[in-house]
């Protein structure tokens, strides 16, 4: 589907953007803790009933905020994260054996998304030696230092929310709502960015450019965020 | 963790102690969020957010919070004079680099050899490691604060942790409403016993072997 | 020595920074084809007499820029890089067994470098498979595709170049002057910063910080580039 | 490459041809660099420098240089609207991902089944490979642009390389001072001769099993 979308204007309807997300996907997105997840996108996909989702992010969000959403209304088969603690759907769900959770570090899940997103196969790191987290996994040793293999994670769809965006996909964020996004959007076939404004292509400082328009395929206008925070 | 705001600031009050003037900190959820307001103004400290910050500074007054700027634990910040904002990979590469010179952090289980127990508990809850592998595993100094005992009354300074394990030999220090203890090569030391509890009540409600230090102080 | 130096006010003399360069050393800096590598500290190293060194970079420069400068002056005793084209000196003294060459194709030693930066022990990766890069390295099969196993690489010292410095060591760099520098810079146990300019404190837009100051040990005044280009 | 520069303009300018609107391509040094130049300025283009630069620009007027804003090769350039700076790992990971569509470089030896052979003369040269692997393995299109045959009037499209690979089965197109091919499945085909060479003269000068063209062109 790649190939239809243009590459020099990429900004389009919420609706033509969903389109490029269908029952039984893998789906990887932004945010921490719901901050950077794009609620709009989130809606889309509600609206639209896609089910047997695989979501892939750090986390599950609340139960009423963010990724949390579709968490809470069982529109996911799996979830690949660093922690669910903050949504006690998800762990319900786990528990009855509805929801299927695979856990990694949070630093490693960062870098397995990476590596997806740069076309690495993985990393080796020694995060959990000694603890559950090794089952599964491969060994290596170097050095005579035991690491662990990790395998790159990648998605047919990334959804990703930015502060700024211009025609081009370049994308700029807004402090820590930064968080997993620059890498899930690089993670991604398809690369859907949610922003908050959409400016000229030229008026983004090329230095300061987190996301090169090379990784995004769609821009959307996000019509803001549609859920209370916890602290609120 | 069951206790009250003036035991939980206790608590945090004593953890910065610990923090020195130029290292680098990184603060878990819960009581160790409170530490940052225990440490005096003329030191200066960078503390380290694994979504992605370095410098964070005071919580915002009501009504001033960004929704786009909050600490790992989702709750609103703000940033001092100097601080970056980077991705989450990025954030845990200082991490794992080792340049956290301190990390503190909750606890399910402490063993007297070090070893953390933080992120499950097996048929009940399931949260996920979150970055807490990698903190306890890499930060230069780990300190946990706690309760001494689980809500049956049991120890969660243990000989040998039950749970399953976040890090093995990592935690430095555990402060709970009780005491102060050190991880040593030696085993584990009673350092300081706070009031109105005793160096009897400590080793009592302490199931690991605990050794008691050359000086206890008593902390008021 | 990392502990004696301020946390809070980096900025030192070219001499201070030049004593943690020392014979023998590994010492990695940043810079493509001499673009972006620090000249004062080169010069610095070259004043110095530092020899044996092991250097790991993107490449040698040219005879008389950038690295190539030690590289020349035979003050160098191995060299991990992805090519020496542009340094006849490098190839000749290679050929003569006076220089140990070790090649790495450009993205891996840029993810070797970057890996050793963020604490991982290697990454695997498929390029360079059924050529003379895959000689002498592990294999590593993944869901039936082949990959091979490169191993992070740090240094003793790491010396980068940029635009703009904090005293804390915040650093942004200068268009494709940025190039390895971000990454090298993560890499050194002890990482020194020349750079164009020192701004206060704050100065920096926290959203544009390419280097956070965690990274970086010291920060030097440049005295300016003292080569001339290849296209001057 | 020892050809005079209507010549070397003469195959950049085919090369041009293949780069089609919302494109984005990688240019190594040499003849591939003026490639660019022969660009209709209605295509719209992004050129990728895997120094860390998307979006580059013609060359800068003389004086008007800056030291700081180079292509790989270490040549000043200037940028395009739209453009974007990072470092040379997220460089990598670009082309590594599979975004560079084209990629355009030289070549000492290419097989017929598109083998490519740049970066080290055993014995002679081994100037190393720098990007060429990732660029050759990964880049979805891969034009070499070179000399037919070597100094010693030996054809450089051969059966098999000699000389060690940079990527193995990478190469989709060769474009010559005397010809144009393309690697395909049913084997290295000759599409097009540059006048004033004869299809018996490119025959003649290569050594691979070249087949010809349903429609062979002659290019003036």
């Amino acid at each position: 589907m790649r190939q239809v979308i243009s590459k020099k204007n990429k900004v389009v309807t919420l609706e033509e953007a969903i389109e490029y997300i269908t029952d039984g996907c893998t789906l990887m997105y932004g945010g921490f803790g719901g901050v950077g997840t794009p609620p709009t996108l989130i809606q889309g996909i509600l609206d639209k009933g896609v089910k047997d989702l695989t979501l892939i992010g750090n986390d599950t969000g609340f139960p009423d905020i963010g990724i949390g959403r579709l968490v809470t209304l069982e529109r996911a088969r799996k979830v690949i994260a660093s922690h669910i603690g903050s949504n006690p759907n998800a762990g319900r769900l786990m528990t009855e054996g509805r929801l299927e959770v695979e856990f990694s570090p949070q630093g490693t899940l960062a870098e397995r998304v990476r590596a997806g997103g740069v076309g690495l196969g993985g990393i080796f790191v020694d995060v959990g030696i000694g603890t559950i987290a090794e089952e599964g996994k491969n060994n290596i040793i170097i050095d005579g230092k035991a690491y662990l293999a990790e395998t790159a994670l990648t998605a047919e769809v990334s959804i990703v929310y930015a502060k700024k965006a211009d025609p081009l996909g370049n994308l700029v964020y807004d402090k820590t709502a930064r968080n997993f996004n620059p890498l899930v959007a690089m993670a991604g076939a398809i690369t859907i960015a949610e922003v908050e404004e959409i400016v000229p292509v030229g008026a983004l400082d090329p230095e300061c450019i987190a996301t090169p328009g090379i990784y995004v395929d769609m821009v959307i206008p996000t019509k803001g965020v549609n859920w209370k925070w916890a602290w609120e | 963790m069951g206790m009250g705001v003036a035991v939980r600031n206790r608590i945090a009050k004593r953890a910065a102690k610990e923090i020195h003037d130029g290292l680098i900190v990184n603060l878990g959820i819960g009581i160790p969020t409170l530490v940052a307001d225990h440490v005096p103004p003329d030191i200066h400290v960078l503390f380290h957010a694994e979504n992605g910050v370095l410098g964070t500074g005071p919580s915002p007054n009501q009504g001033e919070e960004d929704p786009a700027l909050c600490n790992a634990g989702g709750l609103p910040i703000t940033t001092v004079m100097g601080a970056s904002y980077f991705d989450s990979a990025a954030a845990f590469g200082m991490i794992r680099r080792g340049y956290i010179d301190i990390t503190i952090l909750g606890a399910l289980e402490v063993s007297e050899t070090g070893d953390l127990a933080n992120w499950i508990v097996p048929g009940k809850r399931v949260p996920g490691m979150g970055g807490a592998m990698e903190l306890a595993q890499k930060a230069k100094k780990v300190i946990v604060l706690m309760n001494h005992v689980n809500k049956k009354g049991e120890s969660k300074i243990v000989k040998t942790c039950s749970l399953p394990l976040t890090a093995k030999q990592s935690v430095d220090m555990i402060i709970t409403e009780m005491a102060v203890m050190e991880v040593t090569k030696e085993g584990l030391i009673l350092k300081e016993v706070m009031a109105p509890y005793t160096v009897e009540d400590v080793m009592a409600h302490t199931e690991a072997t605990l050794k008691i230090g050359a000086t206890v102080h008593s902390i008021e």
